[in-house]
C-alpha cells in the first residue's frame, strides 16, 4: 500500500465522523470517537505495512516525500498522538459539553463534541502530510491546515476565558509567524529560483550564492519555524496558550504540533546547513536560540504554579534540547553514523510523546474531579488514586530524565551528538538546563507524596476509565521498556 | 603440645574465653570470673613450658595479603629472650591479679564484664608482646587501648570513670598517631614490617635524618602506652578503674607495652642518636615531673599512679641512654612489675577494706588492723624507693649507673633527683596511711583481708624483694644486668647518693608528717600537676571544640550556602526573572517577536 | 532611474513593516488582524517580483504565482476563523481590546 | 512606468500606513483597501494580471468585506481615544525602521535586486497568458496542495460554524 | 537468565509485585534473603583468578546501530564489584529486617516503602554488577526518586521534605555531570561502545585512548560527578542532614551501599578510562580528601546530636577511600575497596541502631541522653562494637581496611616525603579525630548518670538482634580474616592496575 493513502484514510475517517455526528442519531456522542480511535489504531498498524511507490515520476512526489522512514516514523507520532488525544478527549468531553454553546432547544445536548472529536483527524492529517512535506508550497499548506485547526480547536471552549483568550493569542501570533515564514519563502524562492527542497539546497550549496540574502531568507524562516517548535525567544505564545486550551488540545499542541514542526524545521533548515558559505553563522544561531530555549524553559518553569502551564515551560525546555541536537552541525558529522540530528531529534519526540500524553492523560482524569489546574490541587494524590500518582511519577521522571526511561535516552542521544560535535556551550547550559529540571518535575511528585493533605482537600478516590487505564499502563510500559531498551524506538525509525 | 600450638594458645586462650564470656557464659557470672582466672593460671603454666622451650617463631597466619603477595601482614608470634621473660610477667602479674579479684570484685553486678574485659587485656597483652612486625604489634597495641578502656570504664555510669576511660583511649590514639607514621616511615626507610628484617636492612637506611624522625614518631606510640611527659595525663585519671585493673595496667601490661617496645626496637634506638636523646630527655623529665606532683598527692591510688609515671621514666630514659640501657631498662620493667603490682593489689586491699575510701587522710591506723597488707605493703614500698638489697635497688642502680657511664648527665641527675623524692613521698603515704589513729568511722572498722586477696600480697611481696637475684631472675630471662655480685663490687657514687637520697627522703616524710592529720605543707602547683590537665582542656577546647564550632557554623553558613544553595538561588532568581517576559500581552510577545527577529537578522547579515 | 527588482522589494519591504508596526501598536483586535493581512499581502509583491525577475523560458516563474494563490486562500480561510474567534471572543468579554486579555500571564 | 510605480507604490504605503494610524477601524479598512488596489497595480505591473485581479477580488472584495462586515456587526466603539501610548508608537516604529534599514542593508548587498525588468521572450500565442499557465499548474503539478486546501477549507467552514454557533441565551 | 541477572532483577520484580498487591514486608525480606543467598552462592563459585578479569559474565544486546554507542544489557563481577554485591546484599537484608522497628513506617504506604527500599537496594546491586556503563549509571540513579520519596515521606524532622530536596536535586545535578563526562569518555574513545570491557581496551591502545589534552577536563567532570555521590568534600552538604532525616534503611543503604557507587566508579570507570587525567589532578583530590577528613572530622566533632554526627562520619570516612585511590597502587586500591565495604557495613550498623535509639528515646541528642547502658547493655555493647569498628579498632574490617591503605598512600620510591605521604600523615590525625567523636558519642549516649527524664524501655529483641548481629559478624569475620574478601579483592585489583601500566 502507498503511503498516502495513510492520510488519505484518515481524512476519510475525519469525514465520516463528521457525517455520523450530523447524520446519526446517537445516545452518546462520545461513540464518534470510538470511530477515530479504531480508525488510527488500524492506520497505526498500517504505518508498518506501508511502502513507497514504484514509480515517482508523477507530480504528486514533488510535494510528498517517498521513502522516507523519517518521514514515516513522524507520521506514527501524529497518529499515535490523535489517538492518545481522542482518549482524553473522551474523557474530557464532560468539559467540552459544558464550556461550549448550550444547544438550542431539541439539539442534541452534546451537540458540537462530534467535531472536536473530528477536527483531530484533519490536524492529524495535516501533521502527516507536514511530515512528508518536501516542497514549499506543500510544506506551507500543510503546515496551515494544521494550525488553522488548531486556532479552533485551542478556542473550542467558547463559554471559558481562557479558552478564547488562548485562541486569540495563537491567532494573532501565528498568523504573525505565518507572515514571516510566506515573506521567508518568497525571498527563498527568489534567491534560489524554486520551491523544492532539493533543488534549493543545490541552489544554495552554490558558492556564488547571495549569502546576505539568503541569510535574510534564513532568519524570516527560522523566526516562523521556532514559533512553531516553540523555541525561545519564539516561545512566549506557549504557556499561555497551552494553559487555556482545553487539555487534550494542549497534549495535541505540545507533542503532535512540536513533532510536526520540528521535522518541517529539519527539512528546512537543512539547505541552510548545507551551504557552505553561510553554515557557520546558521550554526551560530541556531546554538544561540537553543542555549536561550534551554534556559528560558528551564528557568521559567522553576517558580512555576500552575501544572499546566509548568508543561508548557517543559514543552520549550524539551524544545531547547530538541534544538540542541539540530545546532549539532550536520556537517560534521561521522560518515555513516546514524548519530544525525535527524534521528536524535525523531527518538527525543518518540520518548516525549510517550511521557508528555501520560502526564496530560492524568491531567485530564483529574480535570474531572477538581477543576483547579495548580500544582498544590495534586496535593494527596497518592493516596487518592496511587495508580494515578504512580503514573504520573513516572511521567515525570521521564521528562526529568531520569535513567532506565525514554527521556533519559533522549536526552543521552543529545549529549552524544552535542559532545560529538564539541558544542561546548550547548553542552553546558543543557547541564544546567537538566539540573533545574529535576526540580520542578519532581515538585510534581513532591506535590502528590509529600504535601500533606488540608482540610478541605477532597480525599474521596479517583474513579479512572478503563480506557485511560490501560493507555497509561501502555505508555507506563512503553516508557520504561525504552529506557531499557532504546532499540526499541529506534527500531520503529526502520 | 609442641612450641607452636603452645604459642598460640597463650595467645588465643585469653580471647576464646573472653569472646565465650561475651556470648553467653555472663549469665552465669561467678563462673565466668572462675573461667576467666583459671584461664590465667593456665596461661601462665604455658608461658612457664614455653620459657624452657626454644626461640623461633610460630607458624604465623596470614592476616592480609596485598599488592599480590608483596605486601603481606602476618599474624606471626615470635619467642626469644625478650618476648619470652616478658610473657612470664604478663602472666604471672595477670594471674595474681586474676586472684585477687575473684575476692575484689565479688560483689560487683558486671562482674562478668571485668573478667571478660581482663583476659581481652591479657590477649592483647600477649599479642603486642609475641607479636613479629609492627602492624601486628600496632594491632594488639589499639586492642590493649580497647581493653583499657573497657576496664578503667567499669563504672561507666560515674561520669568520672567514663571521662577518665575516654580520655586513655583519646591519649592513646594521640600516641598511636606518631606510631602509625613512624611504622610507616620505618617501612618505606627499611622495606619491611618485620623486626627481623627491619634489624638487617635498618644498617642500610642513607637517610638517618628520616630514620630519627620515624623512631622518634614510633617513640611518640610509646609516649601514649607508657604515659610519658607530655601524655602522662590519662594514666592518673585511669585511677577509676577497680584497683586490681591498676595493678594490671601500671605493672605488667599496658604502661609497660611502651618500654617493652622500645626494647623490641633497641637495634633502631642504637643508630639513631637523636631519637636516643629524645627519649632518654623525655623519660627522664617525666620520672621527675611524676615525683614532684606525687608528693602532693592524696588519693592513695594517685600517688601509686604518679609513682609508677616515675619509675616508668626511668624505664624510658633507660631505652635512650644506649649501650646495656635497654637491658638494664627492661629490668627495672621486671622488678618494678612486682612491686608496683603488690602496691596496688595492697592499696587495693587496703581500699576495699575501708569501704572504697581512697584518701590517705581519711585513713590511719591500718597497720595494726591488717597486719599482712601493712607488711606487704611496707615491702613493696621498700622495693620502690630502692632500700639496698630489695629488687628496686637493683635495678634502679643499673640505670643510674648505665646513665653515668655513657654519660648521659641530664638523666643521671634527673634521675637522682628523683631518688630523693621517691623515698619522701612513699614514705609519707605508709606513715599517714597506716600509724597514727584511724581518722573516719570506715578506716577504724577496716579488717584484715581474706586470704584469696592476702596471698597475691604475700607472692608478690616475696618477689619484690628477690626478684633481683639470678635464681628468679634467670628462669624469667631478665638477668641482662641482675648480675648482683658485678653490682657489689662497684658500689660508687651512685649508689652512696642513692642511699643518702633514701635516707634524707626517709628522714624528711618522718619528720614531716609523723602523727599529723593533715598535710603540714602544700605546694599547688604539684598538687594541680603542673596545671597540664588543665592546660590540655584549654588546648582541647581552643583547638579543636572551638575551631569544631567554627568550622560546623562554616559549613552551614559558608560551603553549604555556596556550593547548594546559592545555585538554587540563583536558579530561582533566574527563574522569576525569566517570568518578566511571560507578560501575558500579545503585543508584548509580538513586540518580543519582531525585535528578536530584527535582532537576527541584524546579527546574520552583518 | 529604471526600474529594478530592488524597488518591487524594498516596497514590499516597507509595507511589510507597516504591518508589523500596526501589529504591534493598534489595540483593536480586528485591526492587528488587518495588519497581519498586510504583511501577508506584502509579502506576496515579494513572491511575485521574484516570478517575474526569475524568467523561466522566457516567461515569469509560475510556480511563485501558484504559491501566491494559496497564499491568499489560506489567509482567506485564517481570517474567516480568525474573525470567528474575535467575535466569538467579543461575544464572551464584551471587548476587542488587545490589552485586556491578559488574565494568563507568568 | 517608473513613475506609475511610484504612484502605486505610493498608494499602497501610504494605505498601508493609513491602517495603522486611523483610529476608526472603518477607516483603517478603507485604507486597506486603498493599500490593495495599489498592490493589485504592482502586481499587474509585474505582468501578473491573475495575481492582480485576485487580489482585488478576494482581498479587497471579499476578505475587507468580512472585516467591514464584522466591524459593523459587534459595533466596536473608536476604542482608541487616546493617542497611541508613547512607548508603544516609540517600540513598533523602532522595530519597522530597523527592519526597514536592515532590509536596505540586505538589498544593497543583493546584486540581482540591480537587474531591470527582464523582457518576456515567449508570450506570444495561445496558453501563453498567465491565467492559463497559473490554471494548467495548479490543475496539473499542484492538484495535491489544491486537495490539502480543500481539506483546510473545510476545516475552516467547520470551524467557523462550531465556533460562532448561537448561543442559547 | 544467569544467576546475575537473578540477583539484579529480583528485587526490581519483586518491588513491582509489592505494587501490585502482593505483602509488602514478607516479599521484600524474603527477596532481600534469597538475593544474599544467591549473592554468597555467586561468592562460592567465584573464582579468584590472578588475572582478575570478569566472571559470570551474561549479555543481550539492546542496541547496535552505527555511530550509536553499543548497548547491551552485560552482567559480570569481578573481585571488586562482587564484594560490593555482598555488601548490598548484606546491607539490604539488614535495613529490611530492621525497618519494621521504625514508627515512622506508619505515615505512609508500607507498599511504597518496601517498594522503595527494594528498589535503592536493587538499583545498587545492578549498578555493581553491571559492565555496561550505561547501566552502571542508570542502576545506581534508579535509587533517586525513591530516596526522595523515602526521605520525604517517612523522614524524620520538620525539615524532610527540604533534605529530601536537597540530596535528590544535589545527587541529580552530580549524576547529571557525571553522564556529561562519561558520554564525553564515550565519545572521546570514538562512541562505539558502552562496554565498560571494551572502552577500557579502546584507552589502553595509545592509537584509540582519550587524548591528554581531553583527558584534563574529562576528568575533572568524572571526578565531581562521582565525587557529589560519595560526598567529596566540598560537595559534602547534602549528607548528613539526609542521613540524619531519612528512615534508618534509607540511610542505612544510601550511606552503607550507595554512596560506594561513586568511589567504585572512579575506579572502575575513571581510573582506566583517563589515567592520565587523574595523575593530573592527583594534588586537588589530595586536597579535597583531606578535606573530608579533617575538616569534616572535626566539623563532626562539632555536631551535638548522632545522627548528625554519624552523617558527617560517613562523609569523612569518604577521604580514607580516596586516599586509597589516589594513592593508585594495589595496596592503596585494596585498602580503598575494602574499606568500602568496611564503612559500608559499619555505617549502616550505626545507623540501624541510631534510628532504632531515636524511635525508643525521641531524640538522639548528646545533652538529653546519657548512661544507657546500664539499663540497656545489649544495646550498649552492640553500639561499642559499630562505634569502634567506625573508628578504626582492629577486628574489625575497617582496620584492615585503613592499614591498607595508610601503607598504599605511603608506597613508593624514595626516602623523602612527597606530597602523598604528607597528605598521608595529615589524614592520619583524622583517625585520632574519628576517635574523638565515637568516644564522645558513647560517653555522651552509653555512659555517665541517666538523665531522671530518660525513659529507655525494654532492651533490643531479637527482631532487631539478628539484623545488627549479621552486621556485626561480619564485621568481625572480615576484620579478624580480611582474606575472605581480600582473595577477591587483589587479582581485581591486578587486574585495574595491569589496565592502568597500559
Amino acid at each position: 500500500m502507498p503511503v498516502y493513502f495513510l492520510e488519505i484514510i484518515v481524512v476519510a475517517l475525519g469525514l465520516v465522523m463528521l457525517m455520523v455526528d450530523a447524520f446519526v442519531k446517537l445516545e452518546d456522542k462520545r461513540s464518534i470517537a470510538w470511530i477515530g480511535m479504531l480508525g488510527l489504531s488500524v492506520v497505526f498498524l498500517l504505518l508498518f505495512q506501508v511502502k513507497g511507490p514504484e514509480n515517482t515520476d508523477a507530480a504528486f512526489w514533488q510535494f510528498y516525500s517517498a521513502n522516507d522512514t523519517t518521514a514515516l516514523f513522524f507520521k506514527g507520532i501524529a497518529v499515535l498522538t490523535t489517538l492518545i488525544v481522542l482518549v482524553m478527549a473522551v474523557d474530557y468531553s464532560p468539559v467540552v459539553v459544558d464550556q461550549t454553546a448550550k444547544p438550542e432547544k431539541g439539539a442534541h445536548p452534546q451537540s458540537g463534541l462530534g467535531e472536536f472529536f473530528a477536527l483531530p483527524m484533519f490536524a492529524c492529517a495535516g501533521l502527516m502530510w507536514m511530515a512528508s512535506a518536501n516542497n514549499l508550497v506543500s510544506i506551507f499548506v500543510s503546515l496551515e491546515a494544521v494550525t488553522i485547526t488548531f486556532y479552533i480547536l485551542v478556542t473550542y471552549l467558547r463559554r471559558n476565558v481562557g479558552s478564547l483568550e488562548a485562541g486569540v493569542k495563537y491567532l494573532i501570533l501565528g498568523a504573525l509567524s505565518t507572515g514571516f515564514l510566506v515573506y521567508g519563502f518568497a525571498w527563498l524562492f527568489g534567491i534560489t529560483g524554486s520551491m523544492d527542497l532539493a533543488e534549493i539546497t543545490t541552489a544554495l550549496a552554490k558558492p556564488d550564492i547571495n549569502t546576505t540574502a539568503a541569510l535574510f531568507a534564513f532568519a524570516l524562516i527560522l523566526m516562523a519555524s521556532a514559533f512553531k517548535v516553540g523555541a525561545a525567544p519564539f516561545h512566549l505564545w506557549i504557556p499561555d496558550v497551552y494553559q487555556g486550551a482545553p487539555t487534550p488540545i494542549t497534549a495535541f499542541l505540545s507533542v503532535g504540533s512540536k513533532a510536526a514542526g520540528f521535522i518541517v524545521f529539519l527539512r528546512l533548515a537543512t539547505p541552510f546547513l548545507a551551504s557552505e558559505p553561510i553554515v557557520g553563522k546558521v550554526t551560530m544561531v541556531l546554538t544561540v536560540v537553543a542555549a536561550l530555549t534551554l534556559l528560558f524553559g528551564n528557568f521559567s518553569a522553576i517558580p512555576q504554579k500552575n501544572f499546566k502551564r509548568l508543561l508548557a515551560y517543559s514543552s520549550i525546555a524539551h524544545a531547547g534540547f530538541l534544538m540542541m541536537a539540530l545546532a549539532s552541525a550536520p556537517d560534521k558529522l561521522v560518515e555513516g553514523s546514524k548519530l544525525t540530528p535527524v534521528t536524535v531529534i525523531a527518538f527525543y519526540l518518540g520518548a516525549y510523546l510517550l511521557m508528555t500524553l501520560l502526564a496530560f492523560l492524568v491531567m485530564s482524569t483529574m480535570r474531572k474531579v477538581q477543576v483547579s489546574e495548580e500544582i498544590d490541587s495534586y496535593r494527596g494524590l497518592a493516596k487518592r488514586s496511587p495508580f494515578l500518582a504512580f503514573a504520573l511519577l513516572i511521567a515525570m521522571a521521564s521528562l526529568a530524565g531520569i535513567p532506565l526511561t525514554a527521556g533519559f535516552w533522549g536526552k543521552v542521544n543529545v549529549f552524544l551528538l552535542a559532545i560529538q560535535q564539541k558544542e561546548w556551550l550547548l553542552v553546558i547550559v543543557g547541564l544546567i538546563g537538566a539540573g533545574a529540571g529535576f526540580y520542578y518535575y519532581l515538585k510534581i511528585a513532591a506535590s502528590m507524596y509529600l504535601s500533606p493533605t488540608e482540610k478541605n482537600d477532597d480525599t474521596s478516590a479517583i474513579a479512572i476509565s478503563p480506557l485511560s487505564r490501560v493507555t497509561m499502563i501502555a505508555l507506563i510500559v512503553a516508557i520504561i521498556a525504552a529506557g531499557f531498551a532504546p532499540g526499541l524506538i529506534f527500531g520503529l525509525m526502520g | 603440645m609442641d612450641v607452636n600450638t603452645l604459642a598460640w594458645a597463650v595467645l588465643l586462650l585469653p580471647l576464646l574465653v573472653a569472646a565465650s564470656i561475651l556470648l553467653g557464659l555472663k549469665r552465669w557470672s561467678g563462673l565466668s570470673s572462675l573461667v576467666s582466672t583459671g584461664s590465667a593460671l593456665f596461661t601462665l603454666v604455658m608461658c612457664i613450658m614455653l620459657a624452657s622451650g626454644d626461640d623461633g617463631t610460630a607458624m604465623p597466619f596470614h592476616w592480609i595479603q596485598l599488592d599480590d603477595g608483596n605486601f603481606t601482614v602476618d599474624i606471626g608470634l615470635t619467642l626469644n629472650k625478650l618476648s619470652k621473660g616478658m610473657m612470664l610477667i604478663v602472666t604471672l602479674i595477670g594471674f595474681l591479679v586474676h586472684l585477687f579479684s575473684l575476692a575484689y570484685m565479688k560483689d560487683d553486678k558486671g562482674k562478668a564484664r571485668y573478667f571478660a574485659g581482663l583476659s581481652l587485656f591479657m590477649f592483647s597483652m600477649t599479642g603486642i608482646v609475641l607479636a613479629n612486625n609492627f602492624v601486628m604489634m600496632f594491632i594488639f597495641w589499639e586492642l590493649v587501648g580497647v581493653s583499657s578502656y573497657i576496664l578503667i570504664g567499669h563504672w561507666f555510669h560515674k561520669e568520672s570513670a567514663a571521662d577518665a576511660a575516654k580520655k586513655a583511649f583519646l591519649t592513646n590514639r594521640i600516641g598511636d598517631f606518631g606510631f602509625m607514621i613512624g611504622i610507616l616511615l620505618v617501612w618505606v626507610l627499611t622495606g619491611s614490617i618485620y623486626f627481623e628484617e627491619i634489624k638487617e636492612a635498618v644498617g642500610g637506611v642513607k637517610n638517618l635524618t628520616l630514620l630519627n624522625i620515624a623512631m622518634i614518631c614510633v617513640f611518640c606510640g610509646a609516649i601514649g602506652k607508657s604515659a610519658q611527659l607530655p601524655l602522662h595525663v590519662w594514666l592518673p585519671d585511669a585511677m577509676e578503674g577497680p584497683t586490681p585493673v591498676s595493678a594490671l595496667i601500671h605493672a605488667a601490661t599496658m604502661v609497660a607495652a611502651g618500654v617493652f617496645m622500645l626494647a623490641r626496637v633497641s637495634f633502631i634506638v642504637d643508630i639513631t642518636e637523636l631519637a636516643a636523646t629524645v627519649i632518654s630527655t623525655i623519660g627522664a623529665l617525666t620520672a621527675l615531673v611524676a615525683a614532684l606532683m606525687a608528693l602532693q598527692q592524696n588519693d592513695i591510688k594517685r600517688i601509686l599512679a604518679y609513682s609508677t609515671l616515675s619509675q616508668l621514666g626511668y624505664m624510658v630514659m633507660a631505652q635512650g641512654i644506649g649501650h646495656g640501657g635497654s637491658e638494664a631498662g627492661m629490668f627495672h620493667l621486671y622488678t618494678h612489675a612486682f612491686f608496683k603490682a603488690l602496691l596496688f593489689l595492697g592499696s587495693g586491699a587496703v581500699i576495699y577494706a575501708c569501704h572504697h575510701r581512697q584518701d590517705i587522710w581519711d585513713m590511719g591506723g591500718l597497720r595494726k588492723k591488717m597486719p599482712i597488707t601493712f607488711w606487704t605493703f611496707a615491702i613493696g614500698t621498700a622495693a620502690l624507693i630502692a632500700v639496698p638489697f630489695t629488687s628496686g635497688f637493683w635495678s634502679k642502680e643499673v640505670i643510674l649507673e648505665t646513665a653515668l657511664h655513657e654519660g648521659k648527665m641530664l638523666p643521671y641527675v634527673c634521675g637522682m633527683i628523683v631518688a630523693f623524692l621517691t623515698p619522701f613521698y612513699m614514705t609519707r603515704l605508709v606513715i599517714v596511711a597506716f600509724t597514727g589513729k584511724s581518722r573516719t568511722g570506715d578506716a577504724d572498722h577496716a579488717k584484715e583481708v581474706g586470704p584469696i586477696m592476702w596471698i597475691p600480697l604475700a607472692i608478690l611481696a616475696f618477689m619484690a624483694i628477690f626478684s633481683a637475684y639470678s635464681f628468679i631472675s634467670g628462669p624469667f630471662q631478665a638477668n641482662g644486668h641482675a648480675d648482683i655480685g658485678h653490682l657489689f663490687s662497684h658500689i660508687g657514687l651512685t649508689a652512696i647518693l642513692s642511699l643518702v637520697g633514701l635516707i634524707v627522703g626517709v628522714g624528711a616524710a618522718v619528720f614531716l608528717y609523723k602523727g599529723k592529720d593533715e598535710d603540714p605543707i602544700s605546694i599547688p602547683l604539684f598538687r594541680d600537676k603542673f596545671y597540664i590537665d588543665e592546660i590540655y582542656n584549654g588546648i582541647v577546647r581552643v583547638f579543636q571544640d572551638a575551631v569544631a564550632a567554627f568550622l560546623d557554623i562554616a559549613d552551614r553558613f559558608i560551603i553549604d550556602p555556596v556550593v547548594a544553595r546559592a545555585p538554587a538561588v540563583g536558579a530561582m532568581m533566574a527563574g522569576s526573572f525569566l517570568r518578566v517576559f511571560q507578560v501575558g500581552n500579545v503585543q508584548a510577545y509580538a513586540f518580543m517577536f519582531g525585535a528578536a527577529v530584527v535582532a537576527l537578522i541584524f546579527f546574520l547579515i552583518l | 532611474m529604471e526600474l529594478t527588482l530592488n524597488h518591487f522589494l524594498f516596497v514590499s519591504g516597507i509595507l511589510f513593516a507597516i504591518g508589523l508596526s500596526g501589529v504591534l501598536l493598534r489595540r483593536n483586535l480586528i485591526v492587528i488582524f488587518m495588519c497581519l493581512e498586510l504583511m501577508l499581502a506584502a509579502a506576496n509583491l515579494t513572491l511575485v517580483a521574484f516570478s517575474r525577475f526569475n524568467l523561466q523560458d522566457g516567461q515569469p516563474d509560475y510556480d511563485g504565482h501558484v504559491l501566491l494563490f494559496f497564499i491568499i486562500t489560506v489567509a482567506a480561510a485564517e481570517v474567516a476563523v480568525g474573525l470567528a474567534i474575535i467575535v466569538a471572543l467579543f461575544r464572551n468579554r464584551e471587548t476587542t481590546d488587545v490589552t485586556k486579555i491578559n488574565s494568563m500571564k507568568f | 512606468m517608473t513613475f506609475l510605480f511610484y504612484i502605486f507604490a505610493a498608494f499602497a504605503l501610504i494605505g498601508g500606513i493609513g491602517v495603522v494610524v486611523y483610529r476608526n477601524p472603518v477607516s483603517s479598512a478603507f485604507s486597506m483597501i486603498l493599500s490593495f488596489l495599489g498592490l493589485a497595480a504592482l502586481f499587474i505591473q509585474l505582468n501578473a494580471y491573475l495575481v492582480g485581479v485576485l487580489q482585488i477580488l478576494v482581498y479587497a472584495g471579499a476578505i475587507m468585506v468580512l472585516f467591514l462586515f464584522i466591524i459593523m456587526l459587534i459595533n466596536v466603539e473608536d476604542e482608541e481615544k487616546r493617542r497611541f501610548p508613547f512607548f508603544s508608537f516609540l517600540g513598533a516604529g523602532g522595530i519597522a525602521v530597523a527592519f526597514i534599514a536592515l532590509l536596505a542593508v540586505v538589498l544593497k548587498r543583493f546584486a540581482p535586486g540591480e537587474a531591470t525588468i527582464p523582457k518576456l521572450t515567449a508570450l506570444e500565442g495561445p496558453g501563453t497568458s498567465d491565467t492559463h499557465q497559473v490554471g494548467e499548474l495548479l490543475f496539473s503539478t499542484y492538484w495535491f496542495p489544491i486537495q490539502i486546501v480543500a481539506i483546510l477549507l473545510l476545516v475552516a467552514t467547520v470551524g467557523v460554524v462550531v465556533l460562532s454557533k448561537k448561543e442559547l441565551k | 537468565m544467569s544467576i546475575l541477572e537473578i540477583i539484579v532483577f529480583l528485587p526490581l520484580l519483586a518491588a513491582l509485585v509489592i505494587g501490585l498487591g502482593a505483602p509488602a514486608r514478607a516479599t521484600a525480606l524474603g527477596v532481600s534473603i534469597a538475593v544474599l543467598f544467591a549473592s554468597l552462592v555467586t561468592a562460592i563459585c567465584f573464582a579468584p583468578s590472578v588475572e582478575g578479569t570478569m566472571q559470570m559474565l551474561s549479555s543481550r544486546a539492546l542496541l547496535d546501530l552505527p555511530g550509536f554507542p553499543k548497548l547491551s544489557l552485560a552482567f559480570g563481577l569481578d573481585g571488586i564489584s562482587l564484594v560490593l554485591l555482598l555488601l548490598s546484599a548484606i546491607v539490604m537484608v539488614a535495613a529490611v529486617w530492621i525497618a519494621p522497628q521504625e514508627s515512622a513506617i506508619k505515615k505512609g504506604s508500607a507498599k511504597l516503602y518496601y517498594a522503595s527500599l527494594l528498589l535503592i537496594g536493587g538499583g545498587a546491586i545492578g549498578a555493581f554488577c553491571s559492565t555496561d556503563l550505561f547501566f552502571l549509571y542508570a542502576f545506581h540513579e534508579l535509587a533517586l526518586i525513591p530516596t526522595f520519596l523515602m526521605i520525604g515521606i517517612f523522614g524524620h524532622g520538620e525539615n524532610r521534605v527540604k533534605t529530601a530536596w536537597t540530596i535528590t536535586i544535589f545527587l541529580g545535578v552530580g549524576s547529571l555531570i557525571l553522564l556529561v563526562g562519561l558520554i564525553a569518555a564515550v565519545v572521546a574513545l570514538g562512541g562505539s561502545t558502552f562496554a565498560v570491557a571494551d572502552l577500557i581496551a579502546l584507552a589502553k591502545n595509545p592509537e584509540t585512548g582519550i587524548a591528554v589534552d581531553s583527558q584534563k577536563w574529562i576528568f575533572p567532570l568524572l571526578l565531581v560527578g562521582f565525587g557529589v555521590l560519595v560526598s567529596l568534600f566540598p560537595f559534602h552538604s547534602w549528607a548528613a542532614p539526609a542521613y540524619s532525616e531519612a528512615p534508618t534503611p534509607v540511610a542505612m543503604l544510601h550511606a552503607g551501599v550507595l554512596k560506594k557507587f561513586g568511589l567504585y566508579g572512579l575506579i572502575r570507570i575513571a581510573m582506566p578510562l583517563v589515567p592520565a587525567g587523574a595523575e593530573m589532578y592527583l594534588n586537588v583530590i589530595l586536597v579535597l580528601l583531606l578535606g573530608n577528613i579533617i575538616y569534616l572530622g572535626l566539623v563532626t566533632v562539632a555536631q551535638k546530636s548522632l545522627d548528625r554526627m554519624l552523617g558527617y562520619s560517613s562523609v569523612m570516612h569518604m577521604g580514607y577511600i580516596f586516599l586509597g585511590v589516589a594513592a593508585g597502587n594495589a595496596l592503596g586500591l585494596s585498602g580503598a575497596v575494602l574499606l568500602m565495604f568496611a564503612h559500608g557495613i559499619s555505617i549502616a550498623l550505626l545507623f540501624a541502631l541510631a534510628g532504632w535509639m531515636r524511635d525508643r528515646f525521641g531524640t538522639l541528642r548528646f545533652d538529653e541522653l546519657g548512661g544507657v547502658a546500664k539499663s540497656l547493655p545489649k544495646l550498649g555493647l552492640m553500639f561499642g562494637f559499630a562505634a569502634f569498628a567506625s573508628a578504626g579498632l582492629p577486628g574489625f574490617a575497617n582496620f584492615a581496611a585503613e592499614v591498607a591503605v595508610f601503607f598504599g598512600a605511603f608506597q613508593g620510591e624514595g626516602e623523602t616525603i612527597g606530597w602523598l605521604r604528607w597528605a598521608t600523615i595529615i589524614a592520619l590525625w583524622g583517625v585520632v579525630i574519628s576517635a574523638v567523636y565515637m568516644l564522645r558519642a558513647y560517653r555522651h549516649l552509653f555512659m555517665g548518670p541517666k538523665p531522671a527524664k530518660l525513659e529507655t524501655g525494654a532492651d533490643i529483641t531479637w527482631a532487631v538482634r539478628i539484623p545488627v548481629l549479621l552486621l556485626v559478624i561480619t564485621l568481625l569475620l572480615v576484620g579478624f580474616i580480611p582474606e575472605t574478601l581480600n582473595q577477591f579483592i587483589r587479582p581485581a585489583v591486578e587486574g585495574i592496575l595491569l589496565i592502568k601500566a597500559g
